[in-house]
């Protein structure tokens, strides 16, 4: 068998940094660009070899594993660089190189005019060789270099515009809340190895049945603290907060890390670790109210935000909530369909906001935008394909995840996840097509300024967001329901899942009919609703705001949750490390450092006076030295 | 007849080595530090170290020293001025303690490293000293050695640097001294 | 047939006399050449006793004793001449900038 | 006389001096000759006859030229340092003449002066003693050009003689050993290659070490085309402006000393020493003739060459010699351990 390679996929954005790093300005603006582009696209085209290798075997074999070296071993602990391709992180890591290497391309448009243009490619091929690491690494340990790796570049790329104090704020929000968050992901993996013994996934997953009862109290709170790691990185209750006020970085790093990749990390963490999860009941109750918490929550809140942007971080923290729901109730495949699905239209939806917002001179309030459609005609296309993508309606690709997320949660017997769930739908519908006919239908409200500008983006950026567009269309055939068997993709994952042992949703098809025409009449509903507040009666929508104006306040307001964590946590937290400082620091430390400087000040004023500065004395000093020494010898 | 050789030797070393000392002309006292360097090359030929005896001529007396005239002659130097009460009694006291250190040396070693005769009998001068040397230095002795080749190289980057001075930023150096003199005694 | 006492003295001798030179003199050239002398003081101790005990490690060190002489020489005439160009001497005791 | 044959140490002493006793006189008469042939080929190649009017051809020249020397004004420079100035033209020749000891004339005990272990260390030892008779001489004469010419040729002979040491490790390496006698009977073999019958000479193994060999032998014996030290044009004549007389001829013999033993050392290294066709009896003929052939090869470079300037000088030595003497020990190392150590 010819080796796949592996490691050259992560290796070779990291070699981009290397060079970006060494050669520094001498690539010039196109050297960088293409380098970048070029790392990443030969990173696709060397995952898409080592996917065709892998899926010319037979179901059953279908794990292939590179050891690069061993990175260190004490005593029984071994931890390798060693990379594992099986069906699932072929998945991941092709929508990471191929949806990457799309927004590698838009970003050598949309920087092209910003002054740190190649900083801004070395932090994204860093973060693409980060999150490379984590989706082909074959142990825990490995996978957390990725995680923290990934960590440390979203922090980087939200504050990459650090004279804006508000992106250095968000920045250092986001990396706080992910150290909450990581700290679970990490507790959580030293129970499995004092449990296990190992890190590496195939060992710790063939323990795991024999070590850990079913439902049993240690696998519980494992399971628990690495799902804390997953809501954190992937923006849940309760550590979501961070993921809007990420939008301050470049949309395409929006578009890459905070819609696409990153932030999908935990539900790829949640479905490798679906064994563990499967051993705690409990604990996929936990995923899948909160997943569907989310999912409600983040909705609700998107309706009443008028940055197109925040607009899209809610929709984000939204979906990824029915992606979680669908990992709670047990449809770990669905949780991945649907992660795929909406790399590609949540992807697009933040790249076209960045198209807009680069034609409108960085104009992101929705309240100045409307009546676009004709002027940048590509982008509206675009756009509304993956509106309709996200609303849910066949035959594009959301609704083929959505629904079947959606029907799972019915089948195994979650029917008020469910109906949260639908709701959720109609909450989408309609806040998605309330963005899209505020930006693009409507009358223009335009300043007479971003007017005078307005163009349609160049090529390099509508070219990639035609592709994703394709995407968002056909990326939901590979998973039609209502198959015998299961679905491609279903029967693609299914060597990873398969001992999982997932419960079959056999529905009548009846049933399943019924919900597939609920689902897309709660699309629908959204939809229709939304055309006739905010383009048919726009009156009325107005009236409808003043009748629920608490409700309307509460939302703008995001329920207040940052103010209530400001004052629960924030703030005591603050008077604590204010005291220490005054007292302990100031006081006890200051003066412990400055008394140890005081006397030694005083000694050496003593001992100063034997350093003459000639080195004939110091070298008499010496000789007496040698003398007094060689005596002390003749003595005895 | 060895050690007839050996005392002749030796004697050359200690007053050359005296001279080197004493001698207040730095040309001279370079070339009584060459002489002495010879003279300790005859010694490690008698005690047997051929190889060292040669290298020592070769980097000692071919390299270093010459070296040392070099910086001698660039610099100038003639005679040290060596007057005044001061000196006068710090050189006194450099006298008494050096003396005093080489009597306490003496003393040590005749106590402890004096039995007498060489205890060992006189291996017979095996003709591959070099040899020895050699496998020696490239088997167990072979990371000190490369070690060695880094530190040269350390030292050659540090002369240059320092022999550049501070490029532009350097404050304006005295007047190179004047090479025309050479030799004034 | 020649003693190790011998090779010990010889070298104590000159050891001192390398000393000696160090406090005596106030020529940083001078100065240098005595510790040279030391150096070779103790590169003879260890060819006597390389000799004693019939072991050629003793002359291997003294191997490494000679380069690191010629590293120290190179540099630290760099630094008498950098001096010299500074201060325009090379007496040790006109020298005291780095007095306490 | 039984006596003295009976006592090994006074017998050793007694065969030493008559061995010190032929070279020096032997020297002293090839020098003086050599002298005169440079001066003879010189003329014929610049279409002159060369001397010609002391004694028939000129061959009483030499013994003229000496009285002439002997006969001349001493002169010694006001503020010259007078010990060194006298001392430095001693050193030109005392090093010159200590190598000899080495260097194996001819099969036999008799014909070396002493088969030490480390000849050739001994040479280079030597060689880099040579430097302070001109650095010394040039300055203590109290002169700028003496001090010039001796600053140039210190730097100049501490630059060649890395790449002539290094350039002979290649033979060493051959050889096995650093006795030069060991290093002539690693000669000794005869190749045969079909009808012919070559002999195993280094020169054929490393024709680069030899070609470096005899360029920093030019160098290290400050002979044209690296006789910047001395210089006529520019520093008429260098570090022994101010010596005349016997010092001047003491300076003189040691150079031409020099290329004498600097000859022996590349016959013996890389053209086989004495080996030659017959009786082990001829020994010392060949390697005489190998010799001759060597000197005129100097004198012929002399006047054939123009001088370097001194970054080329410098250039060539560190940049060009010294890389190509590395590669040589490279090269030579790698075939032999490929060869398994019989090439």
């Amino acid at each position: 068998m010819t080796l796949p390679l592996l490691w050259i996929v992560p290796a070779l954005p990291l070699a981009a940094v290397a060079l970006n790093l060494l050669l520094g300005d001498r690539l010039g603006r196109r050297g960088t660009a293409w380098l970048a582009c070029g790392a990443v696209g030969a990173a696709f085209l060397f995952a898409l070899r080592a996917v065709v290798t892998l899926a010319s075997l037979p179901e059953s074999a279908r794990v292939l594993v590179e050891n690069a070296y061993t990175w260190m071993r004490v005593g029984e602990f071994r931890a390798d660089v060693s990379f594992m391709l099986d069906p699932l992180s072929a998945v991941m890591v092709l929508v990471v190189t191929g949806v990457g290497f799309l927004i590698h391309v838009y970003s050598t448009g949309y920087m092209a005019h910003d002054a740190s243009f190649r900083r801004f490619f070395l932090y994204l091929n860093l973060f693409m060789f980060a999150m490379l690491t984590l989706v082909l690494a074959d142990n825990f340990l490995l996978m957390f270099v990725g995680w923290e790796g990934v960590g440390l570049c979203s922090y980087l790329l939200i504050g990459f515009w650090y004279e804006r104090p508000a992106a250095g704020e968000a920045g250092k929000k986001a990396f706080v809340v992910n150290r909450i968050g990581d700290f679970g992901f990490l507790l959580g993996m030293f129970m499995l190895f004092a449990w296990c013994g190992s890190l590496n996934y195939e060992r710790v997953f063939a323990a795991a049945p024999h070590v850990f009862p079913l439902g049993g109290a240690v696998i519980t709170t494992a399971t628990l603290l690495l799902f804390l790691g997953a809501t954190g990185k992937s923006a849940q209750i309760p550590l979501y907060v961070w993921l809007p006020d990420a939008m301050e970085g470049p949309t395409p790093v929006s578009a890459l890390i905070h819609a696409a990749t990153m932030v999908t990390a935990g539900v790829y963490m949640l479905a490798r670790c679906h064994v563990l999860f499967q051993l705690a009941p409990t604990t996929l109750e936990v995923v899948a109210v909160i997943g569907a918490a989310t999912a409600l929550f983040a909705a609700t809140i998107g309706i009443a935000q008028n940055d197109i942007k925040r607009v899209l971080a809610y929709s984000t923290v939204s979906q990824l909530g029915y992606m979680f729901m669908a990992c709670g109730v047990g449809a770990f495949t669905a949780g991945i369909f649907h992660l795929m699905t909406h790399a590609f239209f949540k992807a697009l939806l933040f790249l076209g906001a960045g198209s807009v917002i680069h034609a409108l001179s960085d104009e992101q309030d929705l309240r100045r935008m409307g009546g676009l459609s004709s002027r940048l005609p590509w982008t509206h296309a675009t756009m509304l394909v993956a509106t309709i993508a996200i609303a849910g309606i066949p035959p594009f690709a959301g609704f083929f995840s959505k629904d079947e997320i959606l029907s799972a949660a019915f089948a195994n017997g979650h029917p008020g996840v469910w109906l949260v769930g639908v709701v959720g739908a109609v909450i989408t519908a309609f806040y998605m097509f309330r963005l899209y006919i505020l930006c693009f239908r409507g009358p223009s409200r335009l300043s007479h300024e971003a007017e005078h500008h307005l163009h349609e983006s160049p090529r390099s950026m509508i070219a990639p967001l035609v592709v994703l567009a394709a995407l968002s269309i056909v990326g939901g055939w590979v998973g039609p329901p209502m198959q015998e068997g299961g679905h491609a993709f279903e029967r693609w994952l299914r060597p990873v899942f398969a001992s999982g042992a997932e419960a079959p949703h056999a529905l009548p098809a009846g049933t399943e009919w019924a919900l597939i025409a609920v689902s897309i009449v709660a699309a629908v509903a959204g939809i229709v609703v939304a055309f006739r507040l905010y383009l048919q009666k726009p009156e009325s929508g107005t009236a409808l705001q003043e009748r629920f104006a608490p409700l309307q306040r509460m939302w703008l307001h995001k329920y207040w949750v940052d103010e209530f964590y400001d004052a629960i946590v924030v703030r005591p937290l603050a008077a604590l490390a204010g005291w220490c400082w005054r007292f302990w620091d100031s006081v006890i430390v200051d003066g412990a450092v400055n008394g140890v400087g005081y006397t030694l000040e005083g000694v050496s004023a003593l001992l100063r006076l034997f350093q003459t500065g000639f080195v004939g004395t110091y070298a008499l000093f010496f000789a007496l030295g040698v003398a007094a020494l060689l005596l002390h010898f003749l003595r005895h | 007849m060895t050690p007839f050789l050996f005392l002749g030797f030796a004697a050359l070393l200690v007053a050359s080595a005296l001279m080197v000392v004493i001698h207040r002309n730095p040309v001279t006292s370079a070339l009584f530090l060459v002489l002495a360097f010879c003279s300790l090359a005859g010694i490690y030929l008698l005690l047997g170290a051929e190889f060292v005896g040669m290298v020592q001529i070769i980097v000692y007396a071919g390299a270093i020293m010459v070296l040392f005239l070099f910086v001698i002659m660039y610099l100038n130097l003639s005679h040290d001025v060596e007057s005044g009460v001061q000196i006068a009694m710090r050189r006194a006291l450099g006298w008494v303690i050096g003396a005093l250190v080489v009597a306490e040396g003496l003393l040590l070693a005749g106590r402890r490293w004096f039995p007498g005769p060489d205890a060992h009998p006189i291996a017979p001068l095996h003709p591959g000293n070099t040899q020895a040397v050699g496998e020696a230095l490239y088997t167990r002795y072979l990371f000190p050695f490369e070690i060695t080749s880094i530190l040269l190289l350390v030292a050659m980057v540090g002369v240059i640097v320092i022999g550049r001075g501070r490029g532009a930023a350097a404050p304006p150096a005295a007047p190179p001294p004047d090479l025309t003199r050479g030799g004034g005694s | 047939m020649i003693p190790l006492s011998w090779s010990l003295t010889l070298s104590a001798v000159l050891f001192g006399i390398g000393i000696i030179g160090v406090l005596v003199r106030r020529n940083a050239l001078v100065i240098f050449m005595s510790i040279e002398l030391m150096l070779n003081a103790a590169n003879l101790v260890f060819v006597a006793f390389s000799r004693a005990l019939d072991s050629v490690d003793g002359q291997v060190f003294v191997f490494f004793v000679m380069t690191v002489a010629a590293a120290e020489v190179a540099v630290g005439l760099a630094i008498i001449v950098n001096l010299f160009r500074l201060r325009e001497t090379v007496f040790v005791d006109e020298i005291n900038l780095l007095k306490g | 006389m039984d006596a003295l044959f009976q006592n090994p140490v006074l017998s050793t002493a007694f065969w030493a001096f008559v061995k010190i006793m032929i070279i020096l006189n032997g020297m002293l008469g090839i020098v003086s000759y050599l002298i005169y042939a440079e001066r003879k080929i010189a003329g014929h190649m610049q279409a002159r006859t060369g001397p010609n009017r002391v004694g028939p051809l000129g061959l009483l020249q030499p013994i003229a030229d000496v009285l002439k020397l002997f006969f001349k004004e001493e002169f010694i420079p006001t503020d010259a340092n007078k010990v060194i100035f006298h001392i430095a033209p001693m050193l030109a020749v005392i090093p010159a003449l200590v190598t000899f000891v080495i260097i194996p004339f001819g099969p036999g005990d008799a014909l070396v002066g002493t088969d030490l272990n480390v000849g050739l260390l001994l040479f280079f030892a030597m060689s880099s003693l040579g430097v302070y008779a001109i650095t010394l001489g040039g300055w203590a004469s109290n002169n700028k050009y003496a001090l010039l010419g001796g600053l140039r040729s210190s730097a100049q002979m501490i630059s060649y003689e890395l790449a002539m040491g290094l350039s002979t490790i290649g033979v060493l390496l051959l050889a096995g050993s650093l006795s030069l006698v060991d290093i002539v009977h690693a000669q000794a073999r005869v190749m045969h290659l079909g009808p012919l019958a070559i002999p195993a000479w280094n020169v054929l193994f490393q024709p680069l070490a030899f070609v470096i060999f005899m360029i920093t032998a030019f160098a290290e014996t400050n002979r044209a085309p690296f006789d910047l030290p001395e210089a006529e044009g520019e520093l008429i004549a260098g570090f022994h402006i101010e010596y005349s007389s016997m010092k001047f001829g003491l300076f003189f013999l040691g150079e031409f000393m020099n290329v004498i033993s600097i000859s022996c050392i590349a016959v013996t290294l890389f053209l086989g020493g004495w080996n030659g066709p017959g009786p082990q009896m001829l020994g010392i003929v060949w390697f005489l003739l190998k010799l001759a052939a060597l000197l005129f090869f100097f004198i012929w470079v002399r006047w054939t060459y123009p001088r370097l300037r001194y970054d080329q000088l410098m250039n060539l030595g560190w940049k060009v010699l010294l890389p190509l003497s590395l590669a040589n020990i490279v090269l030579t190392a790698l075939a032999i351990t490929l060869t398994g150590g019989n090439a």
